[in-house]
């Protein structure tokens, strides 16, 4: 358990998951990369239709598979592809990320941005300036003790072991023995 | 030449000082002239109501405040009832003249402002308007003795003779130095 | 009539526009109007106020509306339309806005809450009901041509006075026709009069009152009727100067609406201060009520029952 | 157990450089449920699609993830090849390890890691999907075109000689909308009529086209491609079969005192009436309100058949043995109509006179609004074109015309510019000169808006020509002193207070929605502004449709217009429908939501926040038809996909296709 | 208080044998003195079962949704101020048709002894009777006129100091807070099982593939649970505080549920439940909703 707790750290780097909806924002991510802007690599998008489908459960489930912060990014207000999803999810996130604070996380840590299909550069620096807060509050150590008294350190492991990008060979299910039995299989 | 004001951010623009004033929103003024279209002393003004809200877009402050217009103004809310874009002209006048007296400049309108101030006067000094004295004082002020002589009699009967103190007068006069700011 | 009315009179209805508050008292009782004076009350500051002094112009109203609120009545009428204007802008001022009410109940040393209403008379009078007017009367105006004039602190801006229409007043055009007048249909019912220059700038007030005088004449008027001793006294006292200055001949008495009313209700002139008035109303007076005779046969039995009412 | 196909493309060195693209493949190789993985230089180019193909069927894939640029790029490229050896398309993902790796990273090995977790999150992902077929909704091909005013007779004509079907409602007796009402026309000063009746002629011979005028959109139900509409038709007491249109019955109509519509109440109409000689359909409608009969019948309170009162209109229809005006025909009808688009072309109305207190509340009879000067000034109206004053029918020699009136004035909460008062304004000027030669205009504006084809030299002419007199800026106040109509404004150029003594007064109101607009919106389910305009899609890319597919726009129910204007946006949205009509079936995206009809509790979070009402209620019902439960249902054809039921959803009871919970689930998992 | 029970029992009485309802719910007594337990009767001669006292703490609306009390037909259903926005909250969400339903509002002057502190803060001690506007649930029957006037809602300083008191601790001691209470959590679910808005039929934490809350009662599954938890009641608890009541544990519930409410009025001027015409907070939005946490 040290010894891995010790490697976690020599290798330690953020591992932060991004939201983003697929009409603003990816396309603005794409734009970065075709205007070949270069920005820090620890980050993970997963592309959704609208911030509108974004659910709090994806933010906290990101957490607890040891993400160390969480950026959601869509449409600016007025220019959702479905007119009015970036607005519902805007009530939802000004509740939600006051209800994260109150019990104890710090914002730094779930970043919020509108960024347009046409803003590539600033998608680069959102990205840069989230992992850099990342990086200066270190792990989310918090959330891992957290995890680790509740018998959950499996993914802990697995996501210090290669750098943050958590584990080949996790396939996701909820009962353990069905994630024990995936792990024969593949190591 | 017209030359717009250079901005400093240190102090604000007139226009800003006189938005801070009278929470009016004076961007919004689009130089219609509903204002002065409507306004019934306008003909007697050196500049038009709209023209004075011009010179604070533009910060001509001396300009403005050196005016006639502000003081010609008889608050009779004609224009902020029909201004187009909700801009409370009647309330910027009542800046302009309050900015002017506490900047200590000099107006071109004296015999108005020294009615007024011997109106306020002598509400300081007796809680109420003492409407005899406070005749008297403005011609004495002004020069104007000889004016509404033919009037004078049967004005007078209608007139108190003597001031009357009222007992909130001290509550008044404290109201007054706290609002002068002495 | 059982809800208590602070009557607040105001410094010129003490003076100059003393016949109004003459005719004010007259016809209160007949009509069945309670009005308590509020004890020691102060100047409203006026357009002097305004003019000079923000502050200065929040304050003295607040301590008028203070008072009005620690003798917990239940509405606050000010006969002089300056005075109306400036009370109601004051609550309207300090309403919902915290930090100014704030400030200024430091500066009077008072609470002022905004609870107690501010009124003109004529919202008073229309309250009362014009049938309930009419039917105190013991004589009519018959068919008398009166042009009302509103003037501009009774009505403008609406959002403050909430007061009948800003362009096209009728509150008082009511009163008169239920006293039997004819109300004059007129374009400058809310023209201004040059107000507080009537001293300072008299040939502002002369041209203004001219342009009135001159609109309300070709409509057909033979007298008015107002609510404000600003506009009173500039219409009377002024028409002579407007008359030497224009070479005009205009001789349109101004009355207040509510020494019309007194007139109607059987009093005298003289009661109703109507006689302290610069343009002599004599004539028309008597002209409307012609023929005199019975009207003042059946005067008292009626001003007894109204009395009662 | 999953079957995956992992296809990493070093896209030249686009990727390569960066990415150690055998590495990842390699990586992928080793995940569970991959059974293939393999990296090619161009994985685009048609060996690369190859690769693809042979691959799936060799190893029997059940699945493809390609690694390569961004799916906004060739997600269907690839989809195509898998679908052409027999795997659904949906089963094929793309990793962006492209523009969101090699293009913006520098370190090889952080972005060989990056685009093996990238990698990872999408195999994941299609180890959850699904084979979805694309939704096929049948498209009625018949258009539905509210309103025949310009806009609406030219998006229906342009329809109808597409080849299909339209359905053309109209609340008016007649068509032609305010054009009609118009005298000339800007900037070439033709005559509208003579330029529109031929229009509305076409419109009411054409096969293909339905006119129900004197009718109204009762309610709207299903959606793009399946709609079925309800309409009102108001009761007219005359039998449009037998009717020719004579006009015997007008004639003989006692009641002549009643203020004609169409001539904005400066001229007057009967009680049986069509609305000027042009009408189209030219058959009378009979306004019971001001009818003697109808009145007398209502009175005693028996049907106005059974009534003997009056019946002058029937006793003079010629139409034998049967009459055509019938009194039993007084109640209203209704129609349903199906129709696959709907095209919006309600028009506009002028902001009421009675709004502008400062100018007398429109009591003064000399004082009227745009419409009413092109009537007076309309050779076919009241005056037969000759300008007289309404008062006293007397020529006025000095008329004040008044800009901006209600437009650009927060105050009257009407901030925005209508648009086409300047133009129709100088227009008034001219041919106020052309007629009364002596005569004096002045216009008081705030700006010129004249940015147009032949528009500026317009206007322009207007002052230098014929000497029109424009005053920048407002009025103040108007009020009546004897004949004349006092005026009092200003110039704000001189700095000149201006008092005109005007013998008429004309007021460029501003153009606001129709008065129906906003029910009409709330049954169309379309997005309305807080002026009550309609809404189009996008500002820019999407001017003429709405928010709700199949429902289109034309003319000035979405903002004012003029003529031009709304003749292109008609035809715009004509060729939208066309397109909408080019095939039997639409395919739509099956990228949709569902409900789970056993855990939905009804609570209707889901039917609230939808922006296209795609969600509606539907009863469960047992056996003997029993209402058992109601739960949510997403309409596939009208559904778009955004997902936000889906996170909405408090006991996640409904489901996203594409983007379902455990396919995002499987995704972070995999992170 | 006596005469108001003798009331309600006539009233009660009279409905069921009228067949106005076919079921009443109401308070009985409790299993020991000082409590009080719900009851549910469908017999007019059961009437004189119900009470009503100082310690009628339940919110009974959470019944309306029962399957078992609503198969049975109309219900007559016992409502204090407070209880009555949850009833407002579900006639907003469609949970119950007003039709279906004959609300007998009780007059209180707050539960509890010593006083339930939510009580001192309340400002329907009266619920709003049949004279009430569209914009208030208006009970068909209300019961006394309460003796204790209602609170001025001045500030709301007062009524979110003890969110405030949280709010005002460093990050790290909110979250060791929040740890230490959460770690206590068993999965009773008695605060879901209390909760008149918790009526789904399946609950998130009940779905599987995906498991989205993990079920066992560990520190991370519970700080999952009760953060959705508040998620889904924000806009939407009408703060009547049983869930705390409940809870085995002591866990301070309503602490979440009252930061929401705080969120919720602060940004979006919203109260759950105070009137049935409004559209839920969580339902719309305002253009000019809050953006300034937007990069």
């Amino acid at each position: 358990m040290e010894k891995k707790a010790e490697t976690e750290k020599a290798v330690w780097q953020p591992k932060i998951i991004a939201f983003v909806c697929n009409w603003c924002t990816y396309a603005g991510a794409d734009l970065a990369g075709t205007s070949r802007l270069k920005y820090d690599a620890h980050i993970r998008v997963l592309r959704l239709p609208c911030t509108g489908r974004i659910d709090p459960l994806f933010i906290l489930k990101a957490f607890e598979r040891g993400a160390d912060g969480v950026l959601v990014s869509g449409c600016h207000p007025g220019d959702c592809h479905y007119n009015t999803g970036n607005y519902h999810a805007r009530r939802r996130w000004t509740l939600f990320r006051e209800l994260l604070e109150f019990v104890g996380i710090d914002l730094q840590r779930l970043q919020f941005a509108w960024v347009s299909a046409a803003e590539g550069a600033k998608w680069a620096e959102v990205v840069n300036a989230m992992v850099a807060h990342v990086r200066e509050l270190g792990p989310f150590e918090g959330y891992h003790t957290m995890l680790a008294r509740s018998g959950q350190t499996l993914w802990l492991a697995k996501a210090g072991a290669n750098g943050g990008n958590g584990s080949g060979h996790d396939v996701p299910g909820t009962q353990p023995v069905e994630r024990s039995k995936e792990k024969q299989e593949t190591e | 030449m017209a030359k717009a004001e250079t901005e400093t951010h240190s102090e604000p623009t007139f226009q800003g000082q006189v938005e801070g004033l009278t929470g009016e929103k004076l961007s919004a003024c689009y130089q219609c002239g509903k204002c002065s279209a409507g306004c019934p002393a306008a003909y007697a003004m050196d500049l038009l109501p709209h023209q004075i809200l011009r010179l604070i877009q533009l910060g001509k402050k001396d300009k403005a405040l050196g005016s006639r217009t502000i003081w010609l103004c008889a608050s009779c809310q004609a224009c902020t009832t029909r201004c187009p874009k909700e801009v409370d002209l009647a309330r910027v006048m009542d800046a302009l003249r309050e900015m002017t007296l506490q900047e200590g400049r000099a107006t071109p309108e004296r015999d108005t402002v020294v009615f007024q101030k011997v109106f306020l006067d002598w509400v300081r000094r007796t809680g109420r308007q003492f409407e005899a004295g406070l005749v008297g004082e403005y011609k004495l002020r002004t020069g104007h003795f000889f004016q509404d002589l033919d009037a004078a009699p049967k004005m007078m009967g209608k007139l108190k003779k003597v001031p009357r103190r009222i007992q909130g007068q001290p509550a008044v006069e404290k109201i007054f130095r706290k609002c002068q700011g002495r | 009539m059982s809800s208590r009315i602070a009557y607040f009179p105001g410094c010129s209805l003490e003076g100059t526009a003393r016949d109004y508050a003459l005719s004010l008292h007259a016809i209160a009782p007949k009509l069945g109007l309670q009005l308590e004076e509020l004890l020691d009350w102060n100047c409203c500051g006026a357009t002097a106020a305004h003019n000079l002094n923000h502050k200065l112009s929040l304050a003295l109203p607040a301590r008028i509306l203070a008072l009005a609120e620690r003798g917990r009545y239940e509405s606050l009428v000010a006969p002089c339309a300056s005075c109306f204007h400036r009370l109601i802008a004051t609550r309207h001022a300090l309403d919902g806005k915290k930090a100014l009410r704030k400030e200024i109940e430091d500066i009077i040393e008072m609470p002022c809450q905004g609870t107690v209403p501010v009124k003109n008379i004529l919202q008073v009078l229309l309250e009362l009901g014009t049938d309930k007017i009419a039917a105190a009367c013991t004589r009519k105006l018959t068919g008398l041509k009166i042009a009302s004039y509103y003037g501009c602190l009774l009505v403008r801006p609406p959002q403050v006075t909430k007061f009948d229409d800003p362009e096209a007043p009728r509150s008082m055009d009511q009163i008169i026709k239920a006293l039997g007048g004819t109300p004059v249909e007129w374009g400058l019912k809310t023209e201004c009069c040059g107000g507080g220059f009537s001293m300072s700038r008299t040939d502002v007030v002369c041209k203004l009152v001219r342009e009135i005088l001159d609109n309300a004449a070709f409509e057909g008027a033979e007298a008015f009727a107002v609510a404000c001793p600003m506009c009173q006294s500039n219409l009377d006292l002024r028409q002579h100067n407007v008359n030497q200055r224009y070479g005009t001949a205009f001789k349109l008495p101004a009355l207040y609406v509510t020494q019309w009313i007194g007139l109607c209700l059987g009093l005298s002139e003289r009661e109703l201060g109507v006689d302290q008035h610069f343009v002599d109303a004599h004539a028309v007076v008597r002209k409307a009520f012609a023929p005199p005779a019975e009207a003042a046969k059946k005067a008292p039995a009626d001003v007894a029952a109204a009395g009662k009412a | 157990m999953a079957r995956i196909g992992v296809f990493v493309c070093h896209c030249g060195e686009n990727i390569g450089r960066t990415v150690d693209c055998a590495a990842v493949a390699a990586a992928a190789a080793k995940f569970a449920g991959v059974a293939h993985a393999a990296d090619y230089r161009y994985m685009c180019s048609d060996p690369g699609q190859n690769m693809i193909r042979q691959a799936i069927k060799e190893k029997r894939l059940t699945g493809v993830v390609v690694a390569a640029c961004s799916p906004r790029m060739h997600e269907p490229t690839f989809r195509r090849a898998t679908a052409e050896s027999g795997v659904n398309p949906f089963l094929c993902e793309m990793a962006n390890i492209r523009e969101h790796c090699s293009w913006v990273h520098e370190d090889r090995g952080e972005a060989t890691r990056k685009a093996i977790d990238l990698v990872r999150v999408i195999v994941e992902k299609v180890k959850r999907n699904q084979p979805l077929l694309p939704i096929r909704v049948p498209v009625t091909r018949r258009a539905l075109v509210i309103g025949g005013g310009i806009a609406g007779m030219q998006a229906a004509l342009d329809i109808a000689n597409g080849g299909h079907e339209v359905i053309l409602v109209e609340k008016e007796p007649s068509i032609g909308g305010h054009m009609a009402q118009l005298s000339e026309t800007f900037p070439t000063l033709d005559c509208s009529q003579c330029i529109l009746t031929p229009r509305m002629v076409e419109v009411a011979q054409h096969p293909r086209i339905k006119l129900y005028a004197y009718s109204e959109v009762d309610s709207v139900k299903g959606f793009i491609g399946n709609f079925e509409v309800s309409i009102r038709r108001k009761a007219t007491s005359v039998n449009d079969a037998l009717c020719t249109g004579c006009g015997a019955c007008q004639a003989a109509c006692p009641m002549g005192k009643i203020p004609s519509e169409f001539n904005r109440g400066l001229g007057t109409r009967k009680a049986i009436y069509s609305p000027f000689p042009q009408a189209v359909p030219n058959k009378p409608v009979l306004d019971q309100a001001n009818c003697m009969r109808y009145r007398a019948a209502a009175k005693k309170g028996v049907p106005a058949a059974q009534s003997t009162v009056c019946g002058k209109c029937q006793q003079a229809c010629p139409i034998q043995p049967q009459k055509a005006v019938d009194f039993s025909l007084c109640q209203d009808t209704f129609v349903t109509e199906k129709v696959g688009a709907i095209v919006v072309a309600s028009g506009f109305d002028l902001m009421p006179m009675s709004q502008f207190g400062e100018y007398g509340y429109g009591k003064y009879a000399d004082m009227i609004d745009g419409l009413q000067f092109e009537r007076l000034a309309s050779a076919s109206g009241p005056t037969q074109g000759a300008i007289k004053r309404p008062s006293d029918g007397k020529e006025p020699k000095e008329v004040v015309f008044i800009q901006c009136a209600g437009s650009r004035d927060n105050a009257k909460g009407c901030p925005y510019c209508s648009k086409i008062c300047c133009m129709y304004t100088a227009k008034h000027t001219m041919l106020y000169k052309h007629k009364v030669h002596d005569g004096k205009a002045y216009v008081f504006y705030m700006d010129v808006r004249a940015a147009g084809k032949n528009y500026d030299e317009f206007w322009r002419r207007a002052v230098e020509e014929d000497g029109a007199v424009y005053l920048r800026g407002r009025v103040s106040r108007i009020y009546k002193r004897g004949g004349k109509l006092v005026v009092k404004g200003v110039d704000t150029l001189s700095g000149e207070l201006m008092e005109i003594q005007a013998d008429m007064v004309v007021l460029a109101t501003a153009a606001v929605a129709q008065p129906g607009a906003e029910q009409l919106a709330q049954r169309l389910n379309t997005a309305y502004d807080m002026y009550k305009f309609f809404s189009e899609a996008h500002p820019k890319l999407r001017p003429v449709e709405t928010n709700t597919a199949g429902v289109f726009l034309a003319g000035a129910c979405q903002a004012p217009k003029d003529i031009p204007d709304a003749v292109a946006q008609a035809s715009a949205a004509a060729s939208k429908v066309q397109g909408l009509f080019s095939s039997q079936e639409l395919e739509r995206d099956p990228t949709i939501a569902h409900v789970n009809e056993a855990t939905c509790a009804a609570c209707w979070y889901c039917v609230d926040v939808c922006p296209y009402g795609a969600i509606q209620k539907k009863e469960i019902k047992d056996k003997q038809g029993r209402l058992i439960k109601l739960v949510a249902e997403v309409n596939e054809g009208v559904c778009q996909g955004c997902g936000l039921c889906a996170a909405t959803c408090r006991s996640k009871s409904v489901e996203l296709d594409g983007f379902k919970d455990e396919q995002v689930y499987a995704e972070i998992v995999a992170l | 208080m006596a005469e108001a029970v003798e009331e309600l029992r006539a009233l009660a009485r009279d409905l069921l044998a009228k067949g106005t309802v076919q079921v009443f719910v109401g308070y009985g007594k409790g299993a020991s003195p000082g409590r009080t337990a719900p009851l549910i009767i469908t017999s007019a001669d059961r009437a004189a079962e119900l009470v009503w006292d100082k310690h009628c703490l339940n919110n009974l609306a959470v019944y309306l949704t029962r399957s078992e009390v609503t198969k049975r037909g109309k219900v007559g259903i016992v409502v204090k101020g407070c209880d009555a926005r949850a009833v407002t909250g579900l006639l907003q969400e469609g949970q119950v048709a007003r039709e279906n339903v004959v609300i007998v509002g009780m007059s209180c002057d707050g539960m509890g002894e010593p006083l339930l502190e939510a009580c001192g803060r309340c400002d329907v001690h009266t619920p709003a009777g049949k004279d009430a506007d569209a914009h208030h649930l208006a009970c068909d029957y209300v019961i006394g006129k309460a003796a204790v006037p209602d609170a001025q809602k001045e500030d709301e300083g007062a009524e979110y100091a003890d969110v405030a008191r949280i709010e005002a601790l460093p990050l790290a001691e909110r979250w060791a807070f929040w740890q230490e209470q959460f770690g206590r959590c068993v999965r009773c679910y008695a605060c879901r099982q209390v909760c008149p808005l918790c009526y789904c039929k399946r609950c998130a934490v009940e779905k599987n593939e995906p498991q989205w809350l993990a079920t066992s009662a560990h520190t991370a599954g519970n700080f999952a649970w009760h953060v959705i938890r508040a998620m889904h009641l924000a806009g939407r608890c009408v703060g009547c505080g049983a869930c705390e009541r409940a809870c085995p544990q002591h866990i301070p519930l309503s602490l979440l549920n009252k930061k929401m409410a705080k969120a919720v009025l602060q940004h979006f001027k919203y109260r759950a439940g105070n009137d049935p015409t409004a559209a839920p907070a969580v339902k719309t939005f305002e253009l000019s909703d809050e953006n300034d946490y937007f990069r």
